[in-house]
């Protein structure tokens, strides 16, 4: 009889502790409640290794007005704008339920300026919060937003901000509408970001010939899904070779396939957005995916994957 | 709320009119939980084309395995839905969506037009079996060929008024003249309507007018369905001034009470 | 009876006449004569307004070792690496070809320095050839190639040194892997571009799980198909509003109605790549499908379809 | 040169092992054009997605109307194509490719393994029937059913020697074995294979021992089909010092003198 090693599906993220190594993508899972019971959040044995839940900004947002979506070949555009109950609403109704299911919770924060991302940090220094992912890189909101992830100095200052006010681990989350994401990555990483995550959506729009305008009332929207796994792919390479500070592969990861290509290329943990709307089930195919991957190949943890 | 992500087998998927099709599902886990007015997303094609499950009312539960939908060919999504065939699966989520505040009401007003008429035909059932209650039921389409399901409505216990545009069946013009002249001379308490927004917008006024209540199945591009995306907004009336100013049609709704909508 | 107006389908991009709008994308319809009877390329009425010819260099290059190819979701990586006949077997064996044909040519030129894209572009000034489409924007050559296209400075560079050498009309065709394509297009346009085309691919990669390497020998590849087309459109739409000069739309164009969209988004052609490749009917389908929307919706020409 | 870009009725699409199909297409326009050891672009699914269309020897013309590939499930794009029915459509470019230079031989030698039987098929069928040659035909698989199109193969006039892995049919062990002999003690004057590159390479050899010459059909990734995207380059034998050190397959192959080939 063979001794085969159960492979080790946990994760460390600079003290982020992942039972595994598939979160729930911020924006596509809402505050955990409303998808519990299709992705298997519960109090014992979660599915998900984590919830990134949807981005949070000090005042409640009423977000972009409809139509928000409109589906493109393999991909979804978005344009919610960052619709969320604010910080405090959040404290209060929110984190209760997530403290009582058995996974990590990260708090997706997004503000408009340095300040406010530094205040949200600090509001978060509470029990429950698990890790901040800041989002530097929605395209979906004027005022902030895109800009700080499009300008390495920009980016830079906000990590610094979040890193000095807050006691969680701070995961940057970057934006792939740039001319080079390893320049980001590096002035994140100097900054002090304990790690980053990758990618928020690509800027993209739709245009409805038959009303003749855009589809989305705000033009543009985020595209995400399967369409933009081969530009996340390439970017999570990229900065992979350009830090030494841990990523999160993300971007149309709809399968364990996906997963373990984003492992390849140096992530080690991923998010699972669009794919998890469309198909909730799919979190637990990928998880036991990965899973049994490792064992086949004798992979003894997620790292040891990378090419 | 009990939903589930199943694989469903097509029992039957025909056209009844040029473009209009009823599926029959294998679902006796979805049927037991569904309520008039609530909706299902079916995979219509291979994962990951087209990307996203579509929403469909449904149309009815005949028995405990069986639940039916009734869709139009409208694009390419509901063209690879109408090739499945007997045999094949499909991925469902469901049942999802709040459903009519049916049993609300003691002398209901149904109001369905074009594939509006999807959600009246299950909503009708319950009324007559669960509520004991015979509903008026009216039902619009352009012309007779797209006033779909006639024959489960004829085996229902509610007071049937057909209109068409083209006077094939019924009387001739729209549902909301019928419904002016029913609402105008008859105890009704509530009305419950789904169709095109003009004429949902009509049939609320008409409500209004004679303060009656009126609940109303809206649509919208949805994604995940089940609120976590925030995608299917549509704008709330001024006057709910709850904590934001949109309805998310897949969570609070579909079904949403007409004074809460906004209608310009 | 009614009077109905034929739609002019005609366009003149700073003095080329194309007969359509619609081209044949480089890269994708290699010299013209491979896939002439497909598209319908011949001595009279052709089908496609144009031809867009591979990139050309000076000297003959062999391209990148193979794998070149992974198929994505609704999309394709490609490594080509600018395998090309170089200018000289060009002018000698393939223009005579093209020549004989009744569309407009369209020569894609690449160089690895300024001067080599001027050197090309002097060297194209020959009976035959209509216009330049200027490649800055290749992601799968090492030197230039991307480079060019990635910065303001050296894309207003490279397309003075062509625009002074070349006696034909100068397109510049960018790369969407930047920041702000309208900066890059205002550089060009202030710099004498006669016209832009828009996008190229988008740097990608995928993994191949089973091998444990990149799919492509290359690492990278260039992203095209239905799965880029949102990112597309916002570009045109943007370009279009930063600059005066006409835009030619590109980017996983495969149906009359994506064509449309870019009209609407800005585009006052198109040209159609991946999609040919995969369907070469494709063409004629989307020549007569733009005619019939401009017969039924009153447009007189493609230019007043912009919203 | 002449192809086309068609839609053809699929006659019939059925399993003839586990994972291995038979496809027949009703298709007279490709039938008279086709060589040996052409291939045809089959769209698999809806376009776009798959996007690519995939390549398939052709394997038979059993008459001017039909057009047969044999075809096993490999990935997401053959399971699609392995649930087309009788009656569906598939859209077909071809025939494309160089084919076999058959006529050049007067005592061929046919080696398929594999799925690269494929074409082996309709290439003895032609030179028996046209060449009005007898052709051998070493056939290889890792077991009897795998041996695909026995009957189809029986009925044609060759000389037929089979191989399984498992000893299941034939000979035990490789077609390499039987090429061996075969090319040792006959007056085999080309060899014209189709398989795995390492079978590919072990024929070759065999071949370029014997001083037979030896044509191999290759596979490569492909986009176009048409030689229009430089997509499907191998590397080429240093000695072929053309204009580059890539051969284009679905141009200036799929079949290629082994010679040509770079088996590095
Ligand atoms: C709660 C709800 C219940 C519905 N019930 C029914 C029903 O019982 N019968 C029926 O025939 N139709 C119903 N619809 C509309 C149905 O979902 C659309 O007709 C269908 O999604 C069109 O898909 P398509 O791919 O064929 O069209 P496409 O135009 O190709 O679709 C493109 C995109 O638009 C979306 N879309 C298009 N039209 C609509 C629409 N009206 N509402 C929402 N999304 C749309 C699709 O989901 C898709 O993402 C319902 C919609 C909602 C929101
Ligand atoms: C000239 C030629 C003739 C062929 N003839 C036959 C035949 O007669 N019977 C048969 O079963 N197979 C044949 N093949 C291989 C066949 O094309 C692949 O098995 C098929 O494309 C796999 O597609 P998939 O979507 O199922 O696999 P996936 O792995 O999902 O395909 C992913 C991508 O890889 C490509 N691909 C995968 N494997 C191959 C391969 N071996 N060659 C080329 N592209 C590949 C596909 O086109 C697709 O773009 C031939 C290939 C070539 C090049
Ligand atoms: C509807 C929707 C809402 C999103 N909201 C957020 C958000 O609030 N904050 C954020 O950082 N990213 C947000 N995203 C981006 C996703 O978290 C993820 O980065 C992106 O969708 C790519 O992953 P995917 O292809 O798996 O969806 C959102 C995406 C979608 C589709
Ligand atoms: C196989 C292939 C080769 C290409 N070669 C070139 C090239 O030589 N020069 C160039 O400017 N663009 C090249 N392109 C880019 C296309 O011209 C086009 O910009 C891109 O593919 C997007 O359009 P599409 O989605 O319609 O294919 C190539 C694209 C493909 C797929
Ligand atoms: S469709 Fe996602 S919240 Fe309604
Ligand atoms: S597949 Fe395009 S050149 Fe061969």
């Amino acid at each position: 009889m063979e001794l085969i090693q159960q492979p080790d599906l946990s994760v460390n993220i600079a003290g982020l502790e992942l039972a595994n190594p598939v979160l729930l993508a911020s924006g596509t899972c809402g505050y955990g409640a409303e998808v519990a019971d299709l992705v298997g959040l519960s109090l014992y044995d979660s599915v998900p290794g984590g919830i990134v839940v949807k981005g949070i900004s000090l005042k409640p947002r009423l977000g972009n007005p409809p139509p928000r979506l409109a589906e493109t070949p393999c991909g979804l555009l978005n344009s919610i704008g960052l619709e969320n109950v604010g910080v405090e609403v959040f404290l209060e109704q929110k984190l209760p339920w997530l403290r009582s299911v058995n996974t990590a919770v990260i708090v997706n924060i997004l503000g408009n300026s340095v300040e406010e991302y530094a205040e949200l940090a600090s509001l978060l220094n509470v029990a429950g919060v698990d890790a901040l992912e800041v989002n530097i890189s929605c395209p979906n909101v004027r005022e902030g937003g895109v800009a700080f992830g499009a300008d390495p100095e920009m980016a830079a200052r906000v990590t610094k901000a979040v890193r000095n006010a807050s006691i969680k681990p701070v995961i940057i989350k970057l934006s792939p509408n740039v001319t080079d994401i390893a320049v980001i990555a590096r002035a994140c990483e100097e900054a002090g970001a304990d790690a980053l995550s990758l990618i928020n959506t690509l800027l993209g729009m739709a245009v409805d010939i038959k009303k003749r305008r855009p589809v989305l009332a705000n033009v543009f929207g985020g595209l995400s899904g399967p369409a933009v796994k081969p530009v996340a792919l390439r970017m999570v390479w990229q900065a992979s070779r350009a830090v030494n500070i841990p990523i999160i592969g993300i971007g149309g990861i709809s399968s364990w396939q996906d997963a373990i290509e984003f492992f390849m290329a140096g992530a080690v943990a991923v998010e699972v957005g669009t794919a998890v709307m469309v198909r909730p089930s799919v979190v637990q195919e990928i998880v036991s995916g990965i899973g049994q991957f490792m064992e086949e190949t004798g992979a003894f943890d997620v790292c040891s994957m990378r090419l | 709320m009990s939903r589930h992500e199943l694989e469903c087998g097509v029992i039957d998927n025909r056209a009844v009119t040029r473009d209009i099709f009823l599926l029959r599902l294998d679902a006796h886990e979805l049927t037991l939980q569904a309520r008039p007015g609530q909706f299902c997303m079916l995979e219509v094609g291979e994962y990951a084309y087209p990307l996203l499950k579509r929403p469909f009312s449904i149309h009815d539960v005949p028995d405990e395995n069986e639940i039916e939908f009734i869709y139009r060919v409208a694009g390419k999504g509901t063209a690879m839905l109408s090739r499945k065939r007997a045999g094949d699966s499909i991925r469902v989520l469901g049942p999802l969506g709040n459903g009519f505040g049916w049993n609300q009401s003691r002398h209901p007003v149904l109001v369905g037009g074009g594939l509006g008429i999807a959600p009246m035909l299950f909503l009708a059932r319950i009324i007559s079996e669960k509520g004991l209650i015979k509903p008026v039921v009216i039902l619009g389409a352009r012309s007779s060929a797209e006033l779909v399901s006639l024959e489960a409505f004829k085996a229902i216990d509610c007071r049937l008024c057909l209109a068409t545009e083209d006077g094939s069946l019924g009387q001739k013009g729209f549902v909301t003249t019928l419904l002016q002249e029913i609402v105008g001379d008859s105890e009704a308490d509530m009305v419950f309507s789904c169709g095109p927004m003009p004429m949902l917008k009509a049939v609320y006024e008409i409500a209004v007018k004679a303060s009656v209540s009126c609940e109303v199945s809206l649509e919208a591009q949805m994604a995940c369905g089940i609120g976590a995306c925030l995608g299917c907004a549509v704008k709330s009336a001024d006057r709910s001034s709850g904590q934001t100013g949109y309805l998310h049609v897949c969570k609070e709704g579909p079904v949403f009470d007409g004074a809460d909508v906004s209608w310009n």
